[in-house]
């Protein structure tokens, strides 16, 4: 039932004189343009946009999403992106006009309803983190975890100690957005070896660490699914020599209600809402990513949170430009307040008990495609995970020449989307999965079956794969060398 | 849990396959003492129903632009957005698919990016686009990291008055830990002075930013200031509002373009304006475009186009050693998830309006604020604070230096009338931004001059003379 | 126009492939004596924007059960939709695709329905569903044909009047050509007396339709009128709620069901209350079963299983040789397009709530409703009017007898207060049908009754016993 | 990408215990429910429904959307169905709140937005067919068809001549719904043979004719696309006899502000709002069928029909229940409102001049299709078409023994949903298709090209196409033999 007539980029599609959109006339006297604007900034015709009617921008834009796999209609369990089901009910709370068509610059009584839930989300995300402070504003993980450096910076420099602590530690089974957010806040980055089983290297950690240390940033449950078992250890040595301890909270859908940041020993964590609140990733984004700090820490927030204030008449909201200390500002507006919206209806739809359910059945699930994966694909980190794991495919490699992407790419064929592979690097040919609470066992059970049967099917096959989809295995190489950015045609 | 499956069949199923006692023993990878010992302190689950009676009454605190006429912008604004935007916006394939890693089974989202930055580039006449960034600020700010890279100046970037202040204090923010200075040109006149930009130029500063029209409303003179910052050495960061592109010249051909070496270097915009909600400030769009001679430091994902083992065209993530899963701390920028499902949005709005549409969307902002700006400072009350020429916005100062007062009044009488300036600039806290989409019509503006006509204290003090004048 | 392609170079290209001179020559198939030699007299076109603003206008002139606490009921029901239910509903390959005639194309709607279907006979206790009718009313009328064709009873047809009237109106159309007679049996004590029932079955009435509950909220005595329409021979055809099956027993068992040879023949029930709005009354959801020995007098689309040319089980429409596009003058019905879209929403929402969410939806009706029931009944004003048991709707009657003034005072404090009798029943003038959904709270029903005691007049009165002895 | 495990029935996805819906607890004292309703009438166990997740529900639908074509994804040029575009803009109102959570017994004074729509459905319907009175009530076009029916019933019991008008004509090539209606409001029907090219056959009708005619059910343009030569005459003759002229109004796609049933004879029509006012399909509905007739017929209209009053304070709507003279009620409740109010939409953002554009497209759409497939598929009725054609696969049948189904079936192949085939019965291997006027040409030449291409193919590839669907060719006699007509296991 393809329709590939329809799906020809828009500017082949585009003719001249069409219009989908018309426009009322103008109301108002109106003035000759020259009147009101000097030549020099007018432009001799508006810009090459395609020329289209209304169905035909149906057409394409919905056939061009049938080219997509999605949670909508596949499995995805792409490791460490959390590939949740997205309630339809928080689409419909954000998509309401009363949050939706809200202005940024609204006087504050006339968005006492927003104002309050997002001081809800800080007070409900302060609780699950243990770490009373809240900024909503991050727009995403990479960018709270960029925050909440420069919310370390402001510490230092707030105790006079920035030009000592320089140094953040990283393992090197980190997502690369923390290395390169220590870089982009001015620190030095220092990588800490990992073993095996995913567990930070202490021996090596111990080596790296000195009174430089400002920010030992680590993900926890890591990106193999463990939990760091030196949690605790990391967290004393970090703290005497005057260092912080920074949470990639990525990986929250393990610990929900059963531990807390703060509680073992995190100064600073940031939320995937769009991961751990079932935002949905939008082929990309957006996210968000609200950070949780310390009360040491609150005063070098990011401006404005909201507050609470007492009146006569009950309580009222408003935005709290903060103090000295405050970082100052990490975007135009509040944040990505769509997405918060979304993962408060999720935590208001689970409560206490649902929310630890989450992460119960999160890492239930992932135990137990582990216990049916590990048969035929060998799980270096052991016979047991929190959210998620990573099997190897070397042996495979070596045996049959079979890669992580072969397997990859052959799950397609079978109507699964792709695990994460090559992530962490600290496995060779890793293989990620994150099957998530919202799958049923039946798929499990057919999702290990399937990758089985994989693993047994002759190399060729593999090495060509996918089969089935509309184009297999794109030319990256050649994509890189001379890149093609933009439609060249008319 | 709606959203869960194992009944208590299941449960018990898996775990005896783990091999495991209960699902806390599979929970004791933490240690106990890590544990916490209490359930979480929030409130109780709510089913759909009881949900959306609790979010009903949250709604119901708000006043927004569907029920008040607003006369808001200042970086978000009150654009219509067709039901075709939100129908295609709202397909499961798109707004529920993760980043296109798996180009097979992305080809939807990887074509309609590329398709953006097609019409990214168009619409700014650079010869690249990123595939978003998360909005106008932050983008601002990418773009000054990528002129400190490019230019290998770490001394210092220009930044006028005149350009968004929250853009100017994410900048600030991110260039802080890097030692690098953020100097702040004054635009008293409502608009950039070129000499004046001058005096902060030198063979430190890594680049100008400008925003035209301006956060004032105000257009620049793009020309001379481009042409002063190429002079320097620096480069020149256009901040741009994709709907003025209907009528204005594109970033990339100021000052004579590519053509005579100049030009924009860099473009970035908040792209909210198309097709998306306002949301209370996100989630936006941030726009990015450049030469293409700063690819290779661009941040953020960039969609190619490239043939398949079979020779089918299609497309894919390039240029990814850029980025941060590759490249780690070396990366261009830390940017992972951006606003994917915001570019699409933008994308669908683009192609319903076309070039004409564009244009006739833009040529009915210049028209009807400009009507707006002339009934108001008809008004005793009122003058424009700036003689610039402007957009879609423009400055009116209140002799009377009651802003708050106006606003809250305006309020009250179904108006929100402006944004404030003095929030932002203390020696301009008698004046108020005031912004006029296509969506604003005659009789809601004139009913708005009726309005404040009626307020207390409206007429006379200052007045006289105009109104003998007129 | 926004919704056309061809552009005026393409309209020349056609009309010069076509052999034209222009459009205008195209449409002289049509005499030119006949032809309007003016424009049609209608308002001028607008664009989206324009049309969101009249359109916006006009719905402000509306209060909707989303402003106004709601105890409308009568056949149309504010019960809660998931958004579920909205989410599939737009998927444009359901709602833009017609009617499954290419089955290789058109699986998803094929089984879409297959499955409503079987969840339709599983609601009902009969073997067959077909894929939808237009309403509920319809589908009564509808009933009734198949009745009278299967009995050959062209006589009459028993309708009591606790019966929604409106279907009883409806059937009274549908049979008038036909000269068939419509008995109305009274019910004044708010349900059917078997008794009064027997009295007019004679051989020559085809069927009886028994509404359970009925048009007054109430139970019906279902086996004894079971019993005694299979006695005469007719056709017992079940009006159903299909909410009210969470709890009560399917029409297909009552007086023992099949293993009695007994239970209804037909089942016939209006289906909106299963996730789709009540939008002023339409489009809803004609439901139609019956016995599996009916099916060829069946109306309407009908989706079977079979295997496809490889052998791959697939669905297909099936014994179309009932239907109007094979049959013309002597199929079953004229039914042509159904209700498709709200056949798969009332899918969407009963695979949502499963069992126990079916059955805990009428048991807090059942619940609330009683709630309502007696704090009102507890007022001086009002008494039940009937004393049978009821499910999630009652009839009050009111004391004072100013039912339209009720009404009226508690739309201005916020509520629909229920459907007042007397438009259908002059002898109930003084009584109104409230109706009470799983949505309504505590809070909202005490406020009504508060709401109520405020109004002029509710004390004193009647209710000076009643006032003692509470 | 197909994911054929969530495609599984719903019946088999089910699990006991599985739960995508909590309510709320009861708020009110509860009562034991068997002290509120006798143990006779309570089920031991509710109706045996599905168990499912919620996930497990939005994937099960949404992978069953994507198996179906239809406009917002392919050309879908499905003859006397005006498959044209369905606007987003009309979804969009009608999804308001303002608008979708009316209930019908509300009282009118809280109505009058949605009640001033309605009024000015039925003066714009009025306006558009030149027929003065108008009822939105029936439910779809055969519904509308039965209710003038109904209505030219009541109107002859009126005149006390019911017993004399007995008959109903209906021409051979009408759509099987004018017969079944007419045969259910109790009527002998008729049937009045056509021409080759569709034309009403003059003779045949002639001898036909006599007093007791009731009704002439006439298409106009006519089910093969073309406009009716003989209509003046025919509606003359029916007149004097003292019958009634119907128009079957599923073809008003052709003719909107181009001629008006009112104004070539007509004393009633129908509308088919889905069709001609952009209403989508929904796969089979809803659609509506309000009516329009004459002056002397206003009397019959069904009940109630919206009315204005003058009041002081303006203008105010009000639900008309009619006189004496009314049919009644042929539904419950008012009408399939929100299918009008897509209608309404659509004549809103047209106007009169864009009314009249879409008819000139459309049939600018149709006969630029028709110069090019007469080449290579013989169109009996000529040259010439209204809003769409019937070609003929006759030929091709017995040059090769090619049918119309099997060019229908691999059209599909080639990303084209089929035209309606076998009908009207006049035209042998009938191949009816109607552009619409929402399509392009690049999709007309496209659509033009296949189709040539495809009676080139081998006739073998033919009679077992589709080839590329997940299906083919479902066994209909199996189907009927023994139908299985629900889910029969657990
Ligand atoms: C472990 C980890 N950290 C950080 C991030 C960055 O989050 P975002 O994409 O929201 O910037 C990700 C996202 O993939 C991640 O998996
Ligand atoms: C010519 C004609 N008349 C009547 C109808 C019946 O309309 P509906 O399906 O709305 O009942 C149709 C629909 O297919 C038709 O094509």
């Amino acid at each position: 039932m393809k329709n590939t007539r329809d799906t020809k980029s828009l500017f082949e599609l585009s003719k001249p004189g069409r219009r989908a959109t018309r426009l009322p006339v103008c109301d108002v006297p109106e003035h000759e343009i020259t009147d009101l604007l000097p030549p020099s900034v007018l432009a001799e015709r508006p810009p090459a946009l395609p020329e289209l009617s209304e169905p035909q921008v149906v057409r394409h834009f919905v056939n061009l999403s049938t080219q997509n796999m999605s949670v909508d209609t596949h499995f995805y369990p792409l490791g460490s992106c959390t590939m949740k089901h997205n309630p339809k009910r928080n689409e419909r709370t954000a998509a309401m006009p009363e949050f939706a068509h809200l202005h940024p610059y609204q006087p504050e009584e006339s968005l006492q309803g927003m104002l309050r839930v997002l001081y809800e989300m800080q007070e409900f995300l302060s609780e699950i983190s243990g770490l009373p402070a809240c900024s909503l504003q991050p727009a995403a993980g990479a960018h709270g975890e960029l925050t909440a450096l420069w919310v370390a910076a402001a510490y230092f420099r707030d105790q006079n100690s920035i030009d000592q602590h320089r140094k953040v530690l990283v393992p090197d089974s980190a997502h690369g957005t923390n290395p390169a957010s220590a870089a982009m806040a001015g620190f030095q980055v220092v990588t800490v070896k990992t073993l095996q089983n995913g567990a930070v290297d202490m021996e090596d950690f111990r080596s790296k660490l000195d009174d430089q240390i400002a920010v030992f940033m680590i993900t926890n449950p890591n990106t193999v699914g463990i939990f760091e078992p030196s949690m605790r250890e990391i967290a004393d040595e970090v703290h005497a020599l005057g260092g912080l301890i920074y949470l990639d909270g990525a990986n929250m859908n393990a610990i929900l209600g059963v531990t807390r940041a703060g509680d073992f020993g995190a100064d600073m964590q940031h939320y995937n809402p769009h991961k751990t609140f079932s935002g949905p990733h939008g082929g990309g984004g957006p996210g968000a990513g609200p950070i949780c700090v310390a009360e040491h820490l609150r005063p070098c927030l990011p401006a404005p949170v909201v507050s609470k204030r007492e009146t006569p008449g009950g309580e009222e909201f408003y935005l709290d430009f903060g103090g000295e200390k405050s970082l100052g500002r990490v975007r135009s507006f509040f944040g990505n307040v769509g997405v918060l919206l979304r993962a408060w209806s999720y935590i208001r739809t689970h409560g206490p008990d649902g929310l630890r359910k989450v992460s119960e059945h999160a890492v239930l699930n992932a135990n137990y495609l582990l216990s049916r994966v590990k048969h035929f694909l060998p799980v270096p980190q052991g016979d047991r995970c929190m959210h998620e794991f990573v099997a190897t495919v070397a042996p495979l490699k070596s045996e049959k020449g079979v890669t992580a992407m072969d397997l990859a790419k052959r799950l397609l064929d079978y109507g699964f989307h792709a695990p994460t592979v090559y992530f962490p690097m600290t496995v060779k040919e890793a293989f990620m999965i994150e099957p998530t609470e919202t799958e049923s066992k039946e798929t499990l059970d057919a999702f290990a079956e399937v990758l089985f049967r994989i693993t047994e099917e002759d190399p060729e096959l593999l090495h060509e794969a996918p089969h089935s989809t509309a184009i297999s295995r794109p030319d990256e190489v050649a994509a890189a060398r001379k890149p093609v950015m933009c439609y060249c045609g008319p | 849990m709606p959203y869960l499956y194992n009944t208590p069949q299941d449960v018990q199923d898996m775990l005896a396959a783990i091999g495991a006692e209960s699902i806390d023993e599979l929970l004791d990878m933490v240690p106990d003492e890590l544990k916490l010992d209490r359930p979480l302190d929030l409130p109780a689950a709510q089913g759909e129903m009881e949900l959306e009676q609790t979010v009903g009454k949250l709604a119901a605190e708000n006043r927004h632009a569907g029920d008040t006429v607003s006369f808001l912008g200042g970086g978000s604004y009150d654009h219509f957005i067709p039901a075709v935007v939100d129908a295609i916006g709202s397909r499961g394939e798109f707004y529920t698919s993760y980043t296109p890693y798996q180009a097979e089974v992305a080809q939807g989202n990887l074509q309609a990016m590329f398709e953006y930055q097609t019409m990214v580039t168009r619409m700014t006449g650079l010869e690249v686009s990123n595939s978003s960034l998360y909005d106008g600020g932050s983008a601002a700010a990418e773009a000054v990291l990528m002129a400190i890279a490019t230019t290998r100046r770490k001394g210092r970037v220009v930044v006028p008055e005149s350009l968004h202040p929250e853009y100017r204090q994410t900048i600030a923010t991110y260039v802080e830990c890097l030692g690098v200075e953020v100097v702040t040109v004054p635009t008293p006149t409502g608009v950039v002075d070129p000499d004046e930009l001058r005096s902060v130029l030198d063979d430190q500063a890594a680049c100008v930013l400008l925003q035209h029209p301006n956060f004032f409303g105000a257009l620049e003179d793009t020309d001379t200031v481009t042409a002063a910052t190429h002079e320097a050495g620096a480069l020149l960061v256009a901040v741009f509002d994709p709907i003025s592109l209907g009528l204005l010249k594109r970033p990339g051909d100021w000052n004579g373009g590519a053509e005579n070496n100049s030009g924009a270097d860099i473009a970035v915009a908040e792209g909210q304006c198309l097709g998306s909600p306002m949301a209370y400030g996100g989630p936006y769009l941030g726009i990015m475009a450049c030469r293409e001679k700063l690819v290779r430091r661009m941040p953020g994902r960039i969609v190619g186009q490239t043939t398949d083992r079979r020779g089918t065209p299609c497309y894919t993530l390039t240029l990814q050693t850029r980025e941060q899963h590759i490249r780690r701390e070396k990366a261009t920028s830390n940017v992972c998830s951006n606003q994917g499902l915001f570019a699409l949005r933008a994308s669908v709005y683009l192609s319903l309006l076309g070039p004409e549409g564009l244009k006739e969307t833009a040529t009915l902002c210049l028209q009807k604020s400009r009507y707006l700006a002339e009934r108001l400072a008809d008004m005793d009350r009122f003058d424009l604070a700036f003689s610039a020429p402007t957009f879609k916005e423009f400055v009116i100062r209140d002799h009377q230096g009651k802003v708050d007062e106006l606003v809250k009044q305006s309020l009250a009488a179904g108006f929100f009338a402006g944004v404030p300036l003095g929030q932002f600039y203390p020696e301009l806290d008698d004046c108020l931004l005031v912004c006029v989409t296509e969506k604003r019509t005659k009789a809601e503006m004139d009913a708005f001059v009726d309005a404040i006509d009626r307020m207390a204290g409206s007429a006379g003090a200052t007045g006289s003379l105009k109104a003998t004048a007129t």
